[in-house]
């Protein structure tokens, strides 16, 4: 019994490494087969806000303008045939008015001639989309100078929660005119068509108005007008446009269907398993080097390193903490250094939420805890500013791949400087002055105990709190800094309500602009610094949002700079975060993949690839 | 019970099971002197580097962190990580002797209340019968059918990480099985004579329950119970390497698997270079199961009655 | 037998609304803060100051308890499960994706541990307390003991990471671009290997085998020790059996004794024992899924289970819990049919 | 009476023991007992005293751990100890038939009766399946089985238990062996169906000229059935004789112990005697005469030495120190009296 048994396993063995011999097969020279992590949350360019579906989207639909290879502040004209400037009068003086002349002959993949009607429809749709959530508020912000349509909804009506215009889905008869002319007067208004050339008119001047056109913004994709009402969505009608706003995921209609111009087209999307991409023969640029384009998505990090290994993938998203691992492999090429819109800080809200607060010990500074409005002292955050080891934590933690900012501004954008007074330096004795100095002495007497936090699972920013608790430790003995990891949902929901004393988070730009960075990390109403507290809250209407403002509305990049060189001097001096560490990204491919270029503003670069211009070889 | 201890002592696997247990108990209390503790947490793994990556046995402390260790008056005797480094530094020498103990509590205290609940609710299930049998027995379906592992995850994500939340949660999963065999062995043994006298004499039912009819129905349960340490030990570990168990830093050995999870293979023709990262956790979770399927195996082989007077 | 098995059937509704219900009651646990995190993956969506509060409406996340519950029930009347944000699709859907593929794994993985399982425990217990007794009983408690998560990460390093065979995954890229693309490649069973077959595909059906045999090592070797110890007890107690002694006596071979009188008998208890397991399989598949990024359920759960999906969490368990129930009454009728003792009353 | 034709069976100086982790239980120490074609031998004693082993001994299907360690078993002619496994399997079933205590778990539940039963006659004799169910069904109406074309397929729970243990005397005698051990088979029927299925197998074991070893604990059974009886105590025969002399003049203080311990019509007793003390257990007998400590005769050199198996009369074998001792109480009770007036 057990020889035949024995027998049938060897057949089985022989048998299956022959096909398996049979079956490795030599890379197919049409085909990129690219493993990373997450898949896309969708395919309608007006939901997507998240880095896998700006990918797909990427290589599906085009946009008006496009950044010139790896520049973050030089476009090309991609659906538009010109880049609109001062100097070429498409842009008006005041800088309120762009005008687009639209290509001719450009082919959407179901056939379909692009049009300028093409074109209007996109960015209404868009407007009116505006799902909760979602990046719309980047075109509402500068062409209706709202965050989101309902706000203009609210206004005209004059009711209290959107929600109150509508009852069992429609809207109340009293209503309606005046959500009618929510479209009419302002939607409407701020596109438009003017014989092939499009017009959009600002609310206010927008600095980085034309990062938020260029192409690696879904949000500014260009879809097909007829096809998309074919689908269900927006009928591009004013006395309705209400009923496609905001929908449930399963009823957004262009939520896996998707009819571009770009090169390649969708095959077929199988959420969280593959994405694979064919190419487009009739874009107007031309057809791609490639036949087949593949996204695996998987999380096991061993499981893609064993697919690059193999050959089975030709593109692999590494962690940077496992690129060692990578770095000799045969027939693996990793390119490093590249520069990343993202950063992440350490913040210290001035006045917390002490109700209910369990991370704040005593809620006094008697040894056992700290006042809610400890960091409000800024020797305190100075002292926390010398007490971080920048330089082994980007050694040893994230394996040297990161560079230190200044402040809230990543290389290379305006407000960078690596003039070495405007960063702090580790430093043990200094730090020791500063708290002595703070709250008269006191602390430095007394001692502090609050929880420091992380989001779980994030092994680098739990390494940020241990060296703080470390090294707090070190300076005075009685600094006790607990680090605790939660749940990302805890984090979010402690962060919303201003309880966290200490926490480490990023920001990954929407854009490419310090505008995308400054009113985050230092406005009165950023998506951090609004949670500092009131006390902030303060100071920076009065500091830092009319700086922000000016900046936002100049023309003139000397100008901007100037100013957000000095807002990074005022982030600085005032030690209002420290500044940790900004990721220097890096590229992993087999060697035969070709014609990989960097931009920092597309999503998922480096990681992945612009794979128009990819070919194998 | 001579004769159960008598027979585990004589057969070869229960006692290398006994022995390895003997083997993390003596680890288990000796942890402070094998592995003194750096941190005021002796829980707290101590950090040998900043390093992300894994680091071979032998390891020596960086400089960096003995200034540290030393500038908060540690005494810093044992200065080579023996098994090397996990993931971000962490001494997995002492990772593994702490977190010995760590396996024994979450074994123990979940095995323990688990069994209570199950044979509370099965007993009074299996006693009083009717509608109360039926609904507890409902609500036993229920909880049955959620798999345990989907079931102990959500649980531990909602309370939030934290071994006392991973024990919660395996222990509100954890007692069906309890209380379907003690209710299936009070249930056969409710109509034996002497219950029967005992109920006609007018003893409490609680009475009943607790003197006359848990003694005779617990065995089963016992056995059940002692093999289940080591799975429960397992399950805690799945979901730390899961990402949803202890938290960071914390001695556990499923957490040392989950930190090796990103170094399972190393570099190209070197594919064993971080082998020591998975390896020791691996080993000692192996082990510690080990051990307690072999004296349960045994224990259960010596009480089933269909096999008594055997082996 | 069919009153029985339409009273079972009774039960399922009941053990469905509870099984949905202490999901939700766990959920409750959480505050619409927290559970707004399964809409918030990046910082990036706070950007616009309202965005919080409208995701909270839009999602009826500050939903008092029961009122939440009732949504759902409400929805569910209309067959509509609801959206599963960590598989971006509806729920429904998600399951239907999943499922063929889970269902495909565990198909396989029963071969080997039926196999394997029973016959290593018949010749364990025909050699009870042999040396071969002992090694198989201590290689099954070994492998009982191996935790799934080392031993999958141990089959992976060594078949795909040294020897390249068993890639992890479903399919090849190459295979999933024939099977996806195109009307050629007819999907009758949702099982690729068995739609390959249909097709002729059969490069398909081999790319598609290898990619599965690691998760079938890793999924079986875990069950097969423990129908192992089942199939050895059971039939060490058939052994025993007056009626064995009676075959015996009649002079019938000792194979025969073994494999016909006692095979048979000691069989029953564990064909009850097996359907448990695979039904047991079918939820027990998440770790072998995570390791092997096999495309299945039991990846899916996990991954809603620790992004606090519920929509997702709870697709999943009511799927289950209905699986779990119509299961057992198919093997307590099954049971039924092979023991001719039993009768279903 | 007793018709003497050839031997059947012999048995030399069996011994079986049982080698368990506590030690080695000598089960059966030393067995002789023969027996002619066409006899019943009762094999008496209470449970343990190792009368089944000594069955199973004979058809080698001793369960784990005993072993016969030592004797001969001569059946027409042959050492059946010395025989192959496969030479015993044929011997089994065809030669030698077995009838079980239990009838209720001695049938497989999961196989037909007619399945069983045509088994025997197909690994014998080679029959094909129409054959054997001819010749099954056959056997099943001489059994007194009603119906039994439709018996034939049905599973054992669905017949009763006096049904059942016919269906198992079918089988033992489905190749009419020369030799049938029965074990016990009515110890677990209701009075009146023990008092059939004795008929039964009276008959038929006079049709079939079988022999038969009986073995029981219930001396009823063994005045109706057997020509000769052999008294076992803790692995030993202490005594045997023919049936009448056993019942009328009992030598051996066990015997007598067991004769005055069940009801008779024909004796003038007080009250029923019950032997003291129990079985003594086998891994650790006692010393010098086994019985020595329920004996009530019982003195210093039964302790001490054990005696032999002693031929006290014409076919009369007793193991015991103080034969005239018994004799002497048998004949107050009234055993002896009756003997003569049967004479």
């Amino acid at each position: 019994m057990s020889r035949k048994v024995w027998t049938m396993l060897l057949v089985l063995t022989i048998v299956m490494g022959l096909g398996i011999g049979a079956l490795a097969q030599p890379p197919n020279p049409d085909r990129v087969v690219y493993a990373t992590i997450g898949g896309p949350e969708t395919l309608d360019p007006h939901w997507a806000y998240d880095t896998a579906s700006g990918e797909i989207i990427f290589a599906i639909y085009d946009n008006l303008i496009a950044y010139d290879g790896g520049s973050i502040e030089k476009f090309i004209p991609m659906l538009a045939t010109e880049v609109p400037s001062a100097e070429n009068g498409l842009i008006s003086a005041d800088g309120l008015n762009y005008t687009f002349p639209i290509r001719q002959n450009v082919k959407f993949h179901n056939g379909a001639v692009l049009t300028v009607e093409d074109v209007e429809y996109s960015f209404k749709r868009g407007m009116i989309f505006d799902r909760a959530g979602g990046p719309m508020w980047m075109l509402l912000e500068p062409l209706l100078g709202v965050d989101s349509i309902e706000g203009i909804a609210m206004e005209l009506t004059g009711v209290e929660n959107y929600s109150d215009i509508f009852v069992d889905g429609e809207v109340k008869d009293e209503y309606k005119e005046a959500m009618i002319k929510v479209f009419t007067d302002y939607v409407d208004k701020a596109v438009e068509i003017d014989g092939n050339n499009i017009i959009f008119h600002l609310a206010q001047a927008y600095s980085p108005f034309m990062n938020i056109l260029a192409h690696g913004g879904s949000w500014s994709s260009i879809i097909n007008k007829e096809w998309s009402i074919e689908q269900g969505a927006w009928d591009g009608k004013a006395d309705t446009w209400w009923k496609y706003h905001d929908p449930q995921n399963e009823e957004d209609p262009l939520y896996r269907v998707t009819n571009g111009t770009g090169p390649f087209k969708l095959v077929r999307w199988v959420p969280e398993e593959t994405t694979m991409l064919e190419r487009f023969d009739d874009h107007w640029r031309g057809p791609a080097h490639l036949k087949e384009v593949v996204y695996q998505y998987i999380n096991e990090w061993t499981t893609r390193k064993l697919m690059l290994q193999r050959g089975d993938a030709d593109i692999v998203y590494v962690p940077v903490t496992n690129m060692n691992e990578v770095e000799d492999m045969e027939g693996v090429e990793l390119t490093k250094g590249w520069d990343t819109m993202t950063n992440t800080v350490t913040n210290m809200p001035w006045l917390l939420n002490a109700e209910g607060n369990a991370n704040l010990g005593s809620g006094k500074l008697d040894g056992e805890g700290i006042p809610p409005d400890f960091f409000s002292d800024i020797h305190v955050r100075k002292g926390f500013s010398y007490l971080f080891p920048y330089d082994t934590f980007i050694e040893k933690t994230v394996q040297g791949q990161a560079i230190r900012n200044p402040g809230p501004f990543p290389r290379p954008l305006y407000g960078y400087t690596e003039d070495p007074a405007m960063y702090y330096e580790f430093d043990i004795e200094k730090a020791k002055e500063e708290f002595k100095l703070a709250w008269n002495g006191e602390l430095w007497e007394k001692g502090c105990k609050f929880n420091i936090f992380y989001n779980e699972g994030n092994d680098v920013r739990k390494a940020v709190c241990d060296m703080l608790s470390t090294y707090a430790k070190v300076v005075n003995p009685k600094f006790e800094l607990t680090p605790i990891g939660v749940q990302w949902s805890s984090y979010l929901k402690q962060f919303l309500a201003e309880q966290l004393p200490m926490y480490t988070i990023g920001w990954l730009a929407d854009y490419p602009h310090p505008h995308n960075w400054a009113p985050t990390y230092l406005g009165s109403t950023g998506t951090y610094s609004a949670f500092y507290g009131k006390p902030y809250v303060d100071w920076a209407k009065e500091n830092t949002d009319p700086l922000i403002d000016k900046a936002l509305k100049s023309v003139d990049p000397e100008e901007q700079k100037a100013i957000y060189e000095e807002l990074t001097k005022i982030a600085h001096d005032q030690a209002l975060a420290l500044y940790l560490y900004q990721p220097i990204g890096i590229h992993v491919q087999r060697d035969w993949v070709k014609g990989f270029y960097h931009s920092p503003v597309i999503s998922g670069l480096p990681e992945s690839a612009d794979f128009y211009y990819i070919y194998k070889e | 019970m001579n004769r159960i201890i008598k027979k585990l002592l004589s057969n070869t696997t229960s006692l290398i099971g006994l022995l390895l247990l003997l083997f993390f108990v003596v680890i288990a209390i000796f942890a402070p002197y094998i592995a003194p503790p750096l941190f005021d947490d002796p829980y707290q793994i101590v950090r040998m580097t900043w390093d992300i990556e894994p680091r071979p046995p032998g390891f020596p402390m960086a400089d960096e962190m003995r200034v540290v260790f030393e500038s908060l008056g540690k005494q810093v005797d044992r200065d080579k990580a023996l098994f090397g480094t996990a993931q971000g530094g962490y001494d997995i020498f002492y990772g593994l002797i702490w977190g010995t103990r760590t396996a024994f509590r979450v074994g123990i205290i979940t095995v323990v209340f688990s069994m209570l609940i199950g044979v509370i609710s099965g007993s009074i299930a299996a006693y009083f019968g009717g509608w109360i049998d039926e609904l507890l027995m409902r609500i036993t379906d229920i909880f049955l059918s959620i798999p345990f592992l989907v079931a102990a995850m959500v649980l531990t994500t909602i309370l939030g990480r934290g071994l006392d939340k991973v024990m919660v949660a395996l222990i509100a999963f954890g007692w069906m099985g309890y209380a379907r065999v003690i209710r299936g062995s009070i249930l056969s043994t409710k109509q034996e004579i002497y219950i029967m006298a005992a109920r006609a004499l007018g003893v409490k039912d609680f009475r009943i329950i607790l003197l006359h009819l848990l003694p005779n129905t617990i065995f089963p349960v016992l056995v059940q119970a002692s093999m289940n340490i080591g799975s429960m030990v397992v399950t805690a570990a799945a979901l730390s390497f899961l990402g949803v168990g202890a938290p960071l830093g914390y001695a556990d050995w499923g957490q040392m698997v989950s930190f090796a999870r990103n170094w399972i293979i190393g570099s190209p023709g070197n594919a064993g270079k971080y082998w020591y990262a998975v390896f020791f956790p691996g080993i000692f979770i192996v082990l510690f199961v080990l051990s307690w399927n072999l004296v349960g195996d045994t224990l259960r082989d010596i009480l089933d009655p269909r096999l008594r007077g055997e082996l | 037998m069919l009153s029985y098995i339409i009273r079972r059937l009774l039960m399922l509704p009941l053990i469905l609304l509870g099984v949905t219900f202490l999901i939700f009651c766990l959920f409750s646990l959480l505050s619409p803060m927290e559970r707004l995190a399964t809409y918030i993956n990046n910082p990036n969506v706070l950007k616009n100051p309202q965005s919080a509060q409208r995701l909270i409406e839009k999602y009826h996340l500050d939903d008092p308890f029961p009122a939440g519950y009732i949504h759902w029930l409400k929805s569910l009347m209309k067959l509509d499960f609801g959206w599963s944000s960590t598989a971006n699709q509806p729920v429904w859907e998600a399951i239907m994706q999943r499922f063929p593929a889970t269902m495909e794994l565990v198909f396989y993985s029963i071969i080997p541990v039926i196999l394997v399982g029973i016959w290593l425990g018949v010749i364990s217990a025909v050699h009870h307390n042999d040396l071969l007794d002992q090694v198989i009983r201590v290689t099954a408690i070994i492998g009982w003991s191996l935790p799934t998560f080392i031993f999958g990460l141990l089959i992976l390093f060594i078949f795909y990471g040294i020897l390249g065979w068993m890639p992890p995954g479903r399919l090849s890229a190459w295979a999933q671009f024939a099977v996806y693309t195109g009307g050629n490649f007819k999907h009758y069973t949702h099982f690729i290997t068995f739609d390959a077959l249909l097709n002729g595909r059969l490069d398909i059906f081999w790319d598609a085998i290898i990619h599965l045999i690691g998760p079938i090592i890793t999924l079986s070797y875990i069950s097969w020790a423990y129908l192992l110890r089942i199939t050895r007890s059971s039939m060490l107690d058939t052994l025993r059996k007056d009626y064995i002694r009676t075959a015996r006596a009649k002079g019938v071979e000792e194979k025969k004794v073994i494999y016909l009188h006692a095979q048979k008998n000691a069989l029953i208890p564990v064909v009850t024992v097996a359907g448990m397991m695979i039904i047991g399989m079918l939820g027990g598949v998440v770790i072998t899924e995570t390791v092997f990024t096999y495309p299945g359920m039991g990846y899916w759960a996990a991954t809603s289970a620790q992004q606090l999906d519920y929509g997702s969490v709870i697709g999943f368990a009511v799927l289950f819990a209905f699986i779990m129930v119509v299961g057992n009454l198919i093997v307590d009728v099954s049971y039924a049919l092979i023991d001719p003792r039993v009768r279903l009353e | 009476m007793v018709e003497r034709k050839q031997k059947i069976l012999e048995i030399k100086d069996l011994k079986t023991h049982f080698f368990t982790e506590n030690g080695i239980a000598k089960a059966v120490d030393g067995v002789d007992f023969d027996i002619f074609q066409g006899e019943t031998l009762g094999l008496v004693g209470e449970s343990g005293c190792g009368k089944s082993v000594t069955a199973f001994s004979v058809v080698r299907l001793l369960d784990y751990p005993g072993k016969v360690v030592g004797g001969e078993v001569i059946f027409k002619g042959d050492d059946l100890l010395q025989k192959s496994e496969d030479q015993m399997r044929k011997i089994r079933g065809k030669e030698i038939g077995m009838i079980f205590q239990e009838p209720m778990t001695s049938l497989n539940p999961v196989l037909t009766i007619g399945f069983q039963i045509s088994e025997v006659l197909k690994i014998h004799y080679k029959m094909g399946n129409q054959e054997a169910r001819t010749k099954v069904i056959e056997l099943l109406k001489q059994v007194g089985i009603p119906i039994p074309e439709q018996r034939f397929d049905e599973y054992p729970h669905q017949l009763s238990g006096g049904m059942r243990q016919r269906a198992m005397i079918a089988m033992a005698l489905a190749c009419n062996p020369s030799l049938l051990i029965a074990d016990e088979p009515t110890t677990a029927l209701d009075v009146t169906i023990q008092a059939q299925i004795l008929e039964l197998m009276k008959n038929l074991l006079k049709q079939f000229n079988s022999s038969l070893i009986m073995i029981t604990h219930d001396l009823g059974v063994i005045a109706e059935i057997a020509d000769r009886i052999a008294v076992m105590y803790a692995g030993k025969i202490v005594e045997h004789s023919d049936t009448r002399t056993i019942f009328f003049n009992p030598l051996h203080p066990y015997t007598f112990g067991l004769l005055t311990s069940i009801p008779r019509l024909d004796l003038e007793m007080e009250k029923l005697e019950s032997i003291p003390g129990m079985v003594p257990d086998c891994l650790c007998f006692p010393t010098g005469c086994k019985f020595h400590p329920r004996c009530v005769f019982a003195t210093e050199i039964c302790q001490r030495e054990e005696p032999e198996l002693t031929g006290v009369e014409d076919g009369h074998l007793v193991r015991c120190w103080y034969v005239d001792k018994v004799r002497e109480e048998s004949k107050k009770i009234g055993f002896s009296r009756r003997l003569s007036l049967v004479e």
